[in-house]
């Protein structure tokens, strides 16, 4: 769609340029050339003056985090995301790409994983616990496998936290489907412009899922759950699949201690990923799952919930000195809470907080709730 | 007077408030030793119905001529005790009240011995200053209940019709040879969203076949004498005069979109204003794909410092109806700040930008700058100055006085400010009457207005004139100055002085105040140098005895 | 049928219809939900843009409405139906009970200070506090006390009347009852005004949570000398650390007393009593050193546009706030020559007559700092001040700014009664919520015979809703007078 | 002479200032027992003479109160009122009388708290300066 529609289409034209977005900005305040508003603006008028050729230059689309926390507070409600996404869309056909991070192993895992060929990411699973070829769950691990091999040297292990995942729900009597031919689910392809890979691997999962004769996904990680949510539906219509969210799903479970949970003393704070919280609207279910564990003290930081903030890249791009203030400065947040574990709902904050702390003094632990919780289990 | 004075002072207890502070009896019998003290008596609440019926029964009694009440503040007591005194047969003005509660008990409860000792003295005081009191009459004077409306704008017209609608004889004139004011060159109204000539059509029609209203086109004000309910008016039209006696005034004379000469390259073509605009839109010969308006042209900067308040509304309202002739028209408004207040103008402004309208801001030491077919501008985003194509650039400029405010307002005697819009009485509470009784403001000869805002003004000022027009005569309490003419020196010191301009030189070449005018301040009475101004009210007899009562003798 | 007025709302907007109608010699009844006329104006500290003080100029007006022998004043009372059509309205109204009686109370107010319930008062935003026994303002008119039942003792079945027992006029009357009367009114003018904001549905700004933020019509109040304190510019913050302090003096008092008291009968061990008293005294010093620390208030921030132009809440401007802000910043300056105020605001609306000009003199002379940005969100700094995000759009830069003070420039949004109002006598409302006019006739709502003035009608200044007062008065006049 | 308890005229306009004293009466604002208010419509009203008069007629010091600047409900009287309390003030210091004797206040309606502290401050003041020596009775 041409810049002057999508102006239109997602309200950037009702824009009253009164900077609440730039304000808001994670990114703003630690690279002050960046601005949401005056990239708006800057859109606009390229627009107007029929150079959209040249706007699509533009390199500060790719600056944004896609977290959303200026959609949260855009007083004419642009859809503010949306425009960006779809801006990115464009700028990709025309071969104006993003800086990937890590050199773009991830995406390239990605790419390669829409070639036929099976993998065997399941083994874990078999390790782990029960699982199953069809049935009424399908349990969607997304890029846990590969993160778990990228980041070793990190010492997180996404690959625990799917297992502990696992364990939950086996407790739980469920005993999920966990397959080879799972694909990525796209996100970061989708936020970084290449929707036509993107279409490939949903069309794939759709597929698998359908075979499995699943009626029910879970998803451990924000990204797979809002991807699926919000996103197969815009291109695929809707699914005939339901979309569970794993600590919905067990935060309605842990009611008079169902889990035995043995007590854990510590004071722990919790961080709200974009995925999760602002865009999927769940931020209730992981602070239940922190509540009933005995002994632990949540504190709250006092940019939490709507207000947030994102944990400094989003879809393995432009991973920057400025990424890296922003970590520090939420784990300093975090920190001033007197809190002595950061707990976080998604894989890649864990990943990138673990990595910022790697670098840095600061006495402070990052763990990922799934595995906080299953350690109570005493799984 | 002559007459042997006879005072009663009465005093409140008002329960504990100042009995529990201040001994009553012992002030009672004070007062019964101060001069011209016939009786002194407490009252439990002297504003109580008993209480008031005491002061009655002991003006008649002691057959008293002055009233003292020691009790609380005259500011909500006094109208009651006067009217008790009316009743009692006295003149409400010879009584005097002390006010022993918030001065006195209320604010010395600690020092309970200077506090008896302060009420004394105030009592004293206002003993000494009752001997001095004159019974001071209400007079009446005649009103016309006629009103001149000058100006046959939307305000002016709106006016005439709503004080003939409650029965009222208008006289309206106007200095143009047709009626209908601004209105009569623009397009439609927003939000109304009606053609501005229907609007004036059906109001001028209205007028031409109303019998309580007559018009004057071609007419000049100019002469104006006399005071509320009475003036009289001398006007010309073409080469007859006319005079007439009118009650009130109605002043409507409106304001003039500013002639933006030599701003932005204005040459009435390619560059134009916003009323020219709006003739296009109504012949609709525009062909202009891309429109450029430029806001505050000639308004916000130092030789013209003021907002004109509707500039913004009426681009706003114009760019839609651009779009509405003209669906691809690009239009670019550039603006330092948007005036979109309330409701319905928000709403506006939200339209325009859902019509894709795009709103630039500028700043006023970076100004647009218009060379043949675009726009130059510093376009804050880009960080750098941007063309923008423009085949047609309307400038919106402030609504500015007419060239007439000046003589106007010397010929009704009422101010103006320093943009030579008309002043107010009181810019909150007053914002449609003149401190000079009688005459009242609407429209843009106030400040810019929106249709809608002028139509409210002028039926607001027809309901202030129509406080005047609906009562035969107007009643006014003589607490007034008054000149003894032997004594005047025609030195023109209060002429100089009256906030009110009341004060003239009369044909006998003496100074003379209307008491129908003067608001009773004393100003003049304080500063004539030959004592030639008396002031019953607060007399300076009255003042002195006070004074000479702050000591006890 | 009719030819008196009601006019429903004792703000300034119902005073000055009600007085234009008196005076052409129309008998007009004044309607006020509260225990006084005077609405929001009395409330200001002063007034734009010439800084009159709001209860001055308004003072006078109040007696006269009071005294004028056309009115007739129904305070504390509400409309419960209305019937009929222009011209011959029957109107039912209920005169709530104040438990005074009207004629006999002299509003000394010994039983307001006698009285031992007390309660955040209303009109001071809750900032001050006032007994269950109380006047709504030192100003207010009708000039007499109320008794609100819903915390005086007596209406919770406590033995109290002490109240009673001070009143020398006698004039306390528990029994009294509610009254319900009818009225026949030919016109009704709705004046009933506007509610403000409640900003604590913006998290992001933090009201409600930080104590040092709040609404401009709470700053008004602590501006006011007869405010809650005195005209002396406090933090709430120090206001609730004083609070505390004078807590714990009384705690410690009575700390002290019950060691003498076991000392005395030395029974038992005193060490809890004297652990307890040692807590609380360094407790107490505390909250002095924290005091101390605190200081004067020096730097205020102006937040513009606190919910209005706002989808989210209320789309309309609220046409008043951006002077609003500009005149509390003016007036604060007098509060202390150290005062220096920031305004954050997106437009200037500066539209009105003087007001461009009041705007710039507030820049050049008294030194106001105006930056254009909205505030993205209000956090707190280490010493618990309240700090700004904003990007500076002049400067085009992201800015992080504490401050002592922080005022809200809220949302002018409909009065709460006003829905109930449009269903009783059938007018329409607009997108706003707010009274719909006839855009040809500025007064005239959908139901004929019933106006509309002031900030019932949408958000607009002192000098607009008087002079649409008037305009209401007189369509009104007009339709009793049988010539409309 | 620590027991001098000066004797103080204030003339005071109806509209501001003496509002402001019902407000400190009714907000139990306490202050020294020693000023006597003479009420006027407007401090415009008050001459030079009456200024004199008043200190004449034994009143250690006078004020004259009125409503703050530009605010006054005549519009000006209070600028003429301070421009005469000047006037005073020179004539005394001319005869030689402490021209502090003699002060202009502006306070509104609603500074009940403010009228009191002005009553303070000026018994104070002339507490400070002593007797006036035209106060025949005392002394």
């Amino acid at each position: 769609m041409s810049i002057q529609g999508l102006i239109k289409k997602t309200r950037v034209s009702l824009c009253q340029d009164c900077g609440i977005c730039t304000g808001s900005c994670p990114v703003s305040r630690v690279l002050p050339s960046f601005s949401p508003r005056q990239m708006i603006g800057r859109l606009i008028l390229s627009a107007d003056l029929d150079m959209e050729e040249e706007s699509l230059r533009e390199e500060d689309i790719w600056s944004c985090l896609t977290c959303a926390r200026c959609l949260e507070r855009c007083p004419s409600k642009v859809e503010y995301l949306e425009f960006v996404r779809a801006v990115r869309e464009e700028a990709f056909r025309i071969g104006n790409k993003t800086r990937y991070a890590h050199d773009g192993i991830t995406q390239t895992l990605v790419q390669m994983q829409t070639a036929g060929m099976p993998q065997s990411k399941t083994a874990w699973a078999r390790e782990a616990g029960r699982i199953q070829d069809e049935g009424e769950y399908f349990l969607f691990v997304g890029c846990l496998p590969y993160l778990d091999v990228v980041f070793r040297e990190l010492g997180v292990s996404p690959l625990g936290s799917a297992g502990s995942m696992l364990k939950i729900l086996n407790r739980l009597g469920i005993d999920p489907v966990v397959r080879n031919e799972e694909r990525c689910c796209g996100h970061d392809m989708l936020w970084n412009g290449n929707v036509d890979l993107f279409k490939e691997l949903a069309a794939f999962n759709i597929e698998l899922i359908k075979r499995c004769g699943c009626k029910k996904v879970i998803f451990g990680c924000p990204e797979g759950y809002l991807t699926f949510k919000t996103y197969y539906p815009l291109y695929f219509g809707e699914l005939d699949f339901e979309i569970i969210h794993f600590y919905d799903f067990i935060s309605d479970k842990i009611t008079n201690n169902a889990f035995n949970l043995s007590p854990v003393e510590s004071t722990v704070t919790y961080h709200d990923p974009c995925r999760l919280g602002r865009m999927a609207g769940i931020y209730e279910a992981p602070r239940k799952i922190i509540a009933s564990i005995p002994g632990m003290k949540l504190k709250e930081m006092e940019r939490n919930r709507e207000s947030s903030v994102c944990c400094g890249v989003s879809c393995w791009a432009n991973c920057s000195s400025y990424s890296k203030q922003i970590q520090m400065d939420r784990i300093k947040e975090a920190k001033a809470t007197g809190a002595d574990t950061l707990i976080t709902a998604c894989p890649k904050c864990n990943i990138h907080f673990t990595c910022a702390l790697s670098s840095s003094d600061i006495e402070m632990e990052v763990k990922d709730l799934t595995h906080v919780m299953a350690s109570a289990m005493n799984i | 007077m002559n007459t042997e004075l006879r005072i009663g002072v009465f005093i409140c207890h008002c329960g504990i408030n100042i009995a529990g502070v201040l001994d009553i009896k012992g002030l009672c019998e004070y007062a019964k030793a101060l001069p011209n003290v016939v009786t002194a008596q407490a009252n439990l609440f002297t504003c109580a119905e008993t209480g008031t019926s005491a002061i009655k029964k002991a003006v008649k009694d002691n057959n008293l001529n002055r009233v003292v009440v020691a009790a609380c503040t005259p500011r909500t007591h006094e109208p009651l005790f006067r009217a008790s005194c009316k009743e009692a047969g006295i003149n409400p003005f010879l009584f005097e009240m002390v006010n022993i509660r918030e001065h006195c008990s209320w604010v010395h409860r600690h020092n309970k011995d200077a506090a008896q000792a302060k009420a004394g003295d105030l009592i004293r005081m206002a003993v000494a200053k009752a001997a001095f009191l004159e019974p001071i009459e209400t007079f009446k004077s005649k009103v016309e209940p006629l009103t001149l409306v000058i100006g046959s704008g939307i305000a002016g017209m709106t006016s005439a019709l709503a004080l003939a609608d409650q029965g009222f004889e208008v006289i309206l004139i106007e200095k143009e040879e047709n009626m209908g004011g601004l209105l009569r060159h623009l397009h439609k109204i927003a939000p109304a969203n009606v053609a501005a000539s229907e609007l004036i059509e059906e109001k001028i029609a209205a007028i031409k076949k109303n019998k309580r209203i007559k018009y004057f086109t071609s007419a000049i004000l100019e002469e104006v004498t006399g005071y509320v309910g009475n003036f009289s008016v001398r006007f010309s039209c073409g080469n007859d005069s006319y005079t007439c006696k009118v009650g009130v005034i109605i002043v409507a004379t409106g304001g003039i979109p500013l002639r933006p000469e030599g701003l932005f390259n204005y040459d009435g073509k390619n560059v134009i204003t916003q009323s020219e605009l709006e003739i296009k839109l109504k012949k609709r010969d525009i062909e202009a794909k891309s429109i450029v308006m430029i806001q505050c042209a000639g308004a916000r900067i130092p030789e013209r410092n003021y907002c004109s308040r509707i500039c913004c509304m009426v681009a706003i309202k114009n760019c839609l109806y651009l779009k509405d002739i003209i669906k691809d028209a690009k239009i670019f408004v550039l603006f330092r700040d948007i005036q979109a207040y309330g409701v319905e103008n928000e709403a506006l402004l939200l339209k325009a930008r859902e019509a894709g309208v795009r709103f630039i801001r500028y700043r006023p030491d970076t100004p647009p700058v218009v060379e043949n077919g675009k726009v130059k501008i510093y376009h804050p985003a880009m960080g750098k100055e941007i063309f923008l194509p423009a085949d047609l650039v309307v400038l919106s400029t402030p609504i500015v006085a007419h060239d007439d405010a000046e003589s106007i307002s010397r010929i009704l005697k009422v101010p103006i400010n320093g943009n030579k819009f008309f002043l107010e009485a009181h810019a909150k509470l007053s914002p449609l009457d003149f401190a000079f009784n009688g005459i009242y403001l609407c429209g843009n000869a106030r400040y810019p207005a929106t249709v809608r805002e002028a139509t409210c003004q002028a039926l607001g000022a027809a309901s202030r004139a129509c406080i005047t027009l609906s009562h035969d005569t107007i009643e006014r309490v003589g607490t007034v100055a008054s000149v003894q003419e032997e004594l005047c020196s025609t030195c023109f010191t209060c002429i100089k002085v009256c906030p009110y301009n009341v004060p003239y030189i009369n044909e006998r070449g003496r100074a003379e105040i209307e008491p129908m005018q003067c608001q009773g301040c004393g100003i003049c009475v304080a500063e004539c140098p030959a004592e030639a101004i008396e002031f019953k009210y607060i007399s300076d007899k009255q003042i002195m005895a006070a004074c000479e009562a702050l000591l006890a003798s | 049928m009719s030819k008196d007025v009601l006019v429903i709302g004792g703000g300034i907007a119902g005073i000055q219809a009600c007085l234009d109608l008196a005076d052409q010699g129309i008998t007009v009844y004044l309607l006020e939900r509260l225990p006084s006329i005077g609405g929001k104006m009395a409330q200001l500290d002063k007034t734009f843009p010439t800084n009159d003080c709001s209860i001055c100029i308004m003072g006078p007006k109040l007696f006269e409405v009071e005294r004028h022998p056309n009115t007739h004043l129904l305070t504390y009372s509400e409309v419960e139906a209305v019937d009929g059509e222009a011209g011959n309205f029957m109107v039912k109204i209920k005169k709530k009970a104040r438990y005074i009686d009207e004629d006999k109370c002299t509003a000394c107010g010994l039983c307001a200070e006698k009285c031992p319930v007390i309660v955040p008062d209303q009109f001071n935003m809750g900032l001050g506090t006032r007994r269950a026994i109380y006047k709504y303002f030192p100003q207010g008119i009708p000039s007499v006390y109320t008794i609100d039942d819903s915390v005086c003792r007596v209406f919770q079945g406590k033995k109290c009347k002490i109240c009673a027992k001070i009143c020398e006029a006698e004039a306390i009357d528990y029994e009294q009852k509610d009254i319900v009367f009818e009225l026949n009114v030919g016109a009704i003018i709705v004046a009933t005004g506007f509610e403000v904001f409640d900003p604590s549905d913006i998290k992001s700004y933090g009201y409600g949570t930080i104590a040092d933020v709040i609404t401009a019509l709470e700053f008004e109040r602590l501006l006011n000398a007869s405010g809650p304190t005195r005209g002396h510019l406090e933090r709430p913050s120090s206001l609730n650390i004083k609070a505390e302090i004078k807590q714990t003096e009384k705690k410690i008092k009575k700390a002290k007393a019950r060691l003498k008291s076991l000392e005395k009968k030395n029974q038992g061990s005193t060490d809890e009593a004297r652990k307890t008293l040692a807590a609380l005294d360094e407790r107490l010093s505390g909250l002095k050193a924290k005091e101390a620390a605190l200081g004067d208030v020096k730097d205020i921030a102006f937040v513009q546009c606190v919910g209005s132009r706002d989808l989210r809440y209320n789309a309309h401007c609220c046409s008043y706030g951006c002077m609003h802000s500009v005149k509390e910043a003016i007036v604060s300056t007098e509060h202390g020559s150290e005062i220096r105020s920031t305004i954050f605001f997106t437009d200037m609306r500066a539209y009105g007559k003087e007001f461009h000009e009041y705007f710039l003199r507030g820049g050049a002379e008294y030194g106001i700092q105006f930056v254009r940005g909205r505030v993205a969100e209000i956090n707190q700094d280490d010493h618990g001040r309240p700090v700004i995000w904003c990007e500076d759009m002049d400067a085009r830069k992201v800015k992080k700014l504490p401050f002592d003070l922080i005022v809200l420039a809220t949302a002018c949004v409909p009065s709460k009664g006003i829905e109930k109002l449009a269903n009783i006598m059938g007018f329409d409302s607009d997108q706003s919520g707010f009274v719909k006019t006839d855009p040809n006739k500025p007064t005239t709502t959908s139901a004929k015979g019933i106006f509309v003035c002031g900030c019932a009608n949408g958000p607009m200044d002192i000098p607009s809703s008087v002079s649409m007062a008037s305009a209401a008065a007189s369509m009104a006049a007009q339709t009793v007078k049988g010539l409309g | 002479m620590d027991n001098f308890e000066p004797l103080i005229a204030v003339f005071s306009c109806h509209y501001c200032s003496y509002a402001a004293a019902d407000l400190a009466g009714s907000s139990r604002i306490q202050y020294p027992p020693n000023i006597r208010i003479i009420k006027v419509p407007c401090t415009g009203r008050v001459s030079v003479n009456h200024i004199l008069m008043a200190l004449e007629d034994g009143s250690d010091g006078v004020y004259v109160a009125g409503c703050l600047k530009g605010t006054c409900h005549f519009i000006r009287g209070n600028y003429k009122a301070e421009k005469r309390v000047q006037y005073v003030k020179d004539l005394l210091s001319e005869i030689n009388i402490e021209p502090e004797r003699v002060q202009m206040y502006f306070m509104s309606a609603a500074e009940g708290t403010k009228f009191a502290n002005v009553a303070l401050e000026m018994t104070e003041a002339i507490k400070k300066i002593g007797h006036s020596p035209l106060n025949k009775s005392r002394s």
